[in-house]
């Protein structure tokens, strides 16, 4: 039971781990704002739930489990929020004035 | 070398940078910004002092740790302050500066 | 918390004096906010009796006792916990303080009046409140004996200080008090990380044990060595001591009469009286002659420049502030004085009473000469409505008690007879020839020259018979002249005193080893 | 033990980089966000030193309110006023000294004394007579009372520093200068949403401190971002400066810790002393109050004096 | 476990330090704050790893405050640039900056 949980933290956690560098990646690669802030929000938010989802075997419940869930809501939360806002101010900014290069 | 060797090295870099960037930056956002990573600096030492004095089961002597706390707080009251001053200076002489009047 | 490091002597009666000189500004500070409006006024001027009568019961408890208060907050004895402690010189500032303090309160009234037909109003609010946080900081310092609990009452200070220099508002004063500001935070940042080192060398921000701890024999700590220069470095932008000067004269000049006369008579005073208990109270002697020659020469430094640069200045104000740069350039001189090798002969550092006393003797005239300098101007420039200096030609004839105040204040500064001034700046010359260091005496010498010249370039037109008559833009309310008149007596009648009488301000000194002991 | 002590050293390195990086930027928001991130992988440091306390504190302060107000300033910083660097000798000459006091406080670090001095022994060993289990909560509300209680006045202070400098008219007036133009809908949905859930992590910070990492510094900090958030979105609005109520908030921790402190010369034989049997509630009432007032005071610094919005 | 889970912080960790190229390399605010979100989000991971790893006292509680507060960022970039603001814009992408 011990191993069969150890091993879904381990694969749980590994995926978590490729998409924090698939948003790396894609901060780093994307052509442009709106998209690289697409990917990153996307992508991030993905990582730490997998993080989430597979330390959840291994903290006490129900107070570390919760806190542990929660903290992925919140952080989701942030994301949704982030994503719109940056996008319209992005959005507001190009059209303001000539988009930068 | 320990960690805690080598955050205190750290710790001893950035109060000079933060130094340098306080006499060497001419707007005074910028001053400030440097005040904060020279506090940071110090506070840092402390931490590697404290953490140096880890002993009765405790990772760090909570002695320091209550002051740089306090030290937090009181640094971040300052910014405010000094960030009121920097936008009533702005806004009353369109300037981000002290140099001229000098 | 067994007494196995507690240097704690028995307690004396007046030690609980002793928090309630720290506690009643405080409690009267929130009780000023709360109630705001006139309200704010009524607080200050019922607490600063009160706290004028907690200073005389401490220095009388002092004296009577012949030894130092001390108190361990909480019941929690160092290094654990955190005392305070009132030495001779500690009670000696806690009652000037309190005495300028009512003088400015008393002064300040008709400058912070609520208006009629408003509940409340900005700058009267402020001002009341700020005076209070002054106070509170202030004897926090005076009393402190913990190295960080020391850092939280600068930071007191220095927040009280700020607001108070650009009360007006005007872009000059922002500039100011902005300058100020980032000088004082760089100030107690250097002190905070010298107290850190020191903690980390020693294991205790307590001056009584540091020092004991220091001199145990064992060779000193790199770390102590920083520690104390930073500490010191701090301290001295916090003093603006030549050459970290530059923030004073617009930041005193900029405030407010009220508000000028309390940063040059006290604030300034509070990160000099650090500098004095971290080198005589915890540093051991050796170093202490080391430091003392760097401290004295910045002294004479500023003494020279300071005087200098008075002269050039234009406006009454800026020529006052820039004469604070000078004479706290004497305080300086105090250390060499007081730390020569030919002055203590044996172990005990502190064998100089003459150089000592003169230099709090300075310390404290020079505390009521300002103060009633600056009040002194705040009335000319109001009555004026200007402060140029060229300006002044006949003031003596249609304000003469103002004027005389004035010159009574500059008597103390020049350091003519029989002021305070004089007592302080004689008992320094001769400490000066009796240790054999008479370069001293020739920097003194010309700062009084100096003082003499920038006063007379006030005083000359002011007194002279001749010219037009000066018209006044507003009346003087003969009460306010009053209290600066007071003021400048007090700074006069301290050079009539006999100086055997001033035995307070040895307590805690004289064949101390600088743990506070008697 | 090498890989943590390559992990720390990766850490320190990411910290002198944004470090160097706040220093050198040339726009000031680029500026402002190096330093967030660094203020972030600060709270981390705090982590590896075994000073939790103080990460919590950092993070609180570092990710949420610092955020607003150097944002808030490099927004309203003059476009083209870029004043003229210093010359050559002035920077060569800074940094010859930075460099030396760097170098000298490197060399200290690496000269002090092995082992530590420490306090830790006898602060965990009087920690059970308060009641408490964090021994940095000791330390703060109990052996040094007196710092923690002048700071809450310090903040108090600071307030009527910022307030201070308002124009004269605007006195009595509310600070709106936070509010958002427009708010816009994402927005005002984060700010329905994320305070209750804030208020639950802020009371359980201020009250796990008694025996966990967090009190009232941490709790109330997390408070005050929480109604920042709301003030932001337009939610609520700040009070004005002259209510008697908000002041009496702002002071109320200050106040109760100064009344606890003053009974102590009764109760416990001394100021600031608890007595031995009722420790524990009485340290907790001080620590409610302190959490309601620092998260007043830090959310009305952030909303900056009173007047019309710039 | 807790040394894969150890390892797995400092997989995070470098993950986000190379996003810390991104705040570094710009070039509109925007994208400097993107990255900052970034390093936001992964700081989190990386402390839960470390503090289920280490069983340390109060680290997930830290985790849980920064993931609350991660917005404000992006919340305080966004209004605190007022219409009024714009004409006084500071945060200028650098391409329209001289050099």
């Amino acid at each position: 039971m011990t191993l069969a949980l150890n091993v879904f933290t381990i694969v749980a956690v590994v995926l978590g781990l490729v998409f924090f560098l698939a948003g790396t990646v894609g901060l780093l690669r994307f052509p442009d704002t709106l998209t690289r802030l697409h990917a990153l929000t996307k992508a991030d938010n993905l990582g730490l739930g997998l993080v989430v989802l597979g330390l959840l075997p291994q903290v006490a419940w129900p107070f570390g489990g919760l806190k542990l869930i929660a903290l992925w809501l919140l952080a989701l939360l942030a994301g949704a929020t982030v994503g719109p806002l940056l996008g319209h101010a992005v959005w507001t900014h190009a059209r303001g004035r000539e988009p930068p290069p | 070398m320990s960690s805690v060797t080598l955050f205190g090295l750290c710790g001893a870099a950035l109060v000079g940078l933060g130094l340098f960037g306080l006499i060497v930056q001419p707007g005074v956002l910028r001053k400030i910004l440097a005040f904060n990573l020279l506090g940071s600096g110090v506070l840092l030492l402390f931490g590697v002092i404290a953490r140096r004095g880890a002993a009765a089961g405790i990772g760090s002597d909570p002695v320091p740790q209550a002051l740089i706390i306090t030290a937090l707080v009181v640094a971040f009251a300052a910014t405010v302050l000094a960030v009121a001053l920097l936008r009533r200076l702005v806004q009353e002489t369109g300037r981000d500066s002290l140099d001229t009047d000098g | 918390m067994d007494s196995l490091f507690t240097l704690t002597p028995p307690a004396a009666w007046g030690a609980p004096l002793l928090v309630t000189a720290l506690m009643l500004p405080v409690a009267a500070l929130m009780l000023a906010f709360v109630l705001g409006g006139r309200h704010a006024e009524r607080v200050v001027l019922a607490t600063l009796p009160i706290g004028l009568g907690v200073a005389v019961a401490i220095a009388a408890a002092v004296l009577h006792q012949g030894a130092t208060l001390h108190y361990d907050l909480g019941g929690w004895a160092p290094p654990l916990g955190v005392s305070l402690h009132a030495d001779g010189l500690s009670a000696t500032l806690l009652l000037t303080t309190a005495v300028v303090l009512c003088a400015v309160g008393l002064y300040a009234r008709a400058d912070f009046r609520v208006p009629s037909g408003a509940r409340e109003a900005r700058a009267p609010l402020a001002f009341w409140t700020l005076l209070l946080a002054v106070w509170a900081g202030l004897n926090a310092v005076f009393l402190g004996q913990d190295l960080f609990n020391l850092y939280v009452a600068l930071e007191l200070l220095t927040f009280a200080a700020v607001p108070l220099v650009c009360l007006r508002g005007s872009p000059q004063t922002i500039a100011a008090a902005l300058r100020y500001l980032l000088f004082a935070l760089l100030g107690s940042v250097l002190y905070l990380l010298g107290g850190a080192l020191f903690y980390g060398a020693y294991g205790t921000l307590d001056i009584a044990l540091l020092s004991a701890r220091l001199a145990s024999g064992d060779p000193i700590a790199p770390a102590a060595l920083a520690a104390a220069a930073l500490m010191t470095a701090g301290l001295l932008a916090k003093t603006a001591l030549f050459p970290l000067h530059l923030w004073l004269p617009p930041a005193h000049a900029g405030a407010p009469a009220a508000g000028s006369a309390v940063l040059s008579a006290l604030v300034v005073k509070a990160s000099f009286f650090l500098i004095l208990r971290l080198w005589f109270d915890v540093m051991p002697d050796p170093l202490t002659h080391l430091a003392a020659q760097v401290l004295a020469t910045l002294g004479a430094a500023a003494i020279l420049f300071g005087g200098i640069l008075a002269l050039r200045q234009a406006r009454l104000k800026m020529l006052i502030a820039y004469s604070t740069l000078a004479q706290i350039g004497y305080l300086f001189l105090v250390f060499p004085l007081v730390a020569s090798p030919a002055a203590a002969p044996a172990l005990d550092l502190v064998q100089a009473p003459g150089a000592w006393t003169g230099g709090v003797l300075q310390l404290v005239s020079h505390a009521f000469a300002k103060a009633a300098m600056f009040m002194a101007a705040g009335l000319i420039a109001g009555a004026l409505g200007h402060d140029q200096v060229r300006g002044l030609g006949g003031l003596g004839r249609v304000l003469p008690m103002t004027v005389f105040a004035f010159a009574l204040a500059g008597l103390s500064l020049m350091g003519l007879p029989p002021s305070g001034g004089f007592a302080a700046k004689w008992l320094l010359l001769s400490a000066a020839i009796e240790t054999g260091q008479w370069w001293w005496t020739l920097v003194m010498l010309a700062g009084g020259l100096l003082t003499g010249g920038y006063l007379f370039r006030v005083l000359a037109p002011a007194l002279s018979t001749r010219g037009p008559p000066l018209t006044l833009v507003k009346p003087v309310e003969r009460s306010r002249e009053l209290v600066v008149l007071g003021l400048a007596l007090c700074s006069v009648v301290l050079g009539l005193v006999p100086l055997s009488s001033f035995g307070l301000v040895q307590i805690g000194r004289l064949g101390a080893t600088g743990i506070g002991l008697p | 033990m090498s890989l943590a002590l390559a992990a720390d050293a990766g850490l320190a390195l990411l910290i002198l980089g944004l470090a160097v990086w706040t220093t050198i930027a040339r726009t000031a928001f680029g500026a402002v966000i190096g330093f967030m991130a660094y203020g972030f992988l600060v709270a981390l440091v705090w982590v590896r030193l075994a000073a939790v306390d103080v990460a919590l504190t950092e993070a609180a302060l570092g990710s949420g309110l610092t955020g607003v107000l150097l944002l808030g300033a490099a927004a309203r910083l003059p476009r083209d006023a870029a004043a003229a660097r210093p010359g050559w000798g002035l920077r060569l000459a800074a940094g010859v000294v930075s460099a030396a006091v760097a170098a000298g406080l490197a060399a200290v670090v690496l000269l002090l004394p092995v082992p530590g001095p420490t306090l830790a022994p006898v602060a965990t060993a009087t920690l059970p007579t308060l009641g408490l289990g964090n021994p940095v909560t000791g330390v703060l509300i109990a052996y040094r009372a007196i710092d923690t209680l002048l700071e809450s006045v310090v903040l108090v202070l600071a307030l009527i520093g910022l307030w201070s400098l308002a124009r004269d008219e605007d006195w009595g007036g509310r600070p709106d200068a936070l509010r958002a133009a427009n708010p816009g809908a994402a927005l005002v949905l984060l700010a329905q949403v994320l305070p209750p859930l804030g208020l639950l992590v802020g009371v359980h910070l201020f009250w796990t401190g008694a025996i966990a990492p967090g009190g009232a510094f941490q709790g109330g900090t997390v408070l005050a971002a929480m109604w920042v958030l709301t003030l932001v979105a337009g939610l609520t609005r700040p009070p004005r400066v002259g209510g008697r109520g908000v002041r009496l908030l702002l002071v109320a921790g200050p106040a109760l810790f100064l009344a606890i402190g003053v009974a102590g010369f009764w109760l416990g034989g001394a100021f600031l002393a608890y007595p031995a049997a009722d420790a524990k509630p009485l340290i907790l009432a001080i620590e409610a109050a302190l959490t309601l007032s620092i998260a007043v005071a830090l959310g009305l610094l952030l909303a900056g004096p009173p007047g019309a919005r710039e | 476990m807790s040394e894969f889970l150890l390892v797995a912080a400092l997989c995070v960790l470098g993950t986000v330090a190379l996003g810390l190229v991104a705040i570094l390399r710009g070039p509109t605010p925007a994208d400097r704050l993107s990255a900052a979100q970034l390093l936001g989000t992964g700081g989190v991971a990386a402390l839960l790893l470390l503090g289920v790893a280490t069983d340390t006292a109060g680290v997930t509680d830290l985790a849980l405050v920064l993931a609350l507060l991660a917005a404000f960022a992006a919340v305080a970039f966004v209004t605190q640039r007022t219409p009024a603001d714009v004409v006084a814009e500071p945060a200028s992408p650098p391409a329209q900056e001289p050099e």
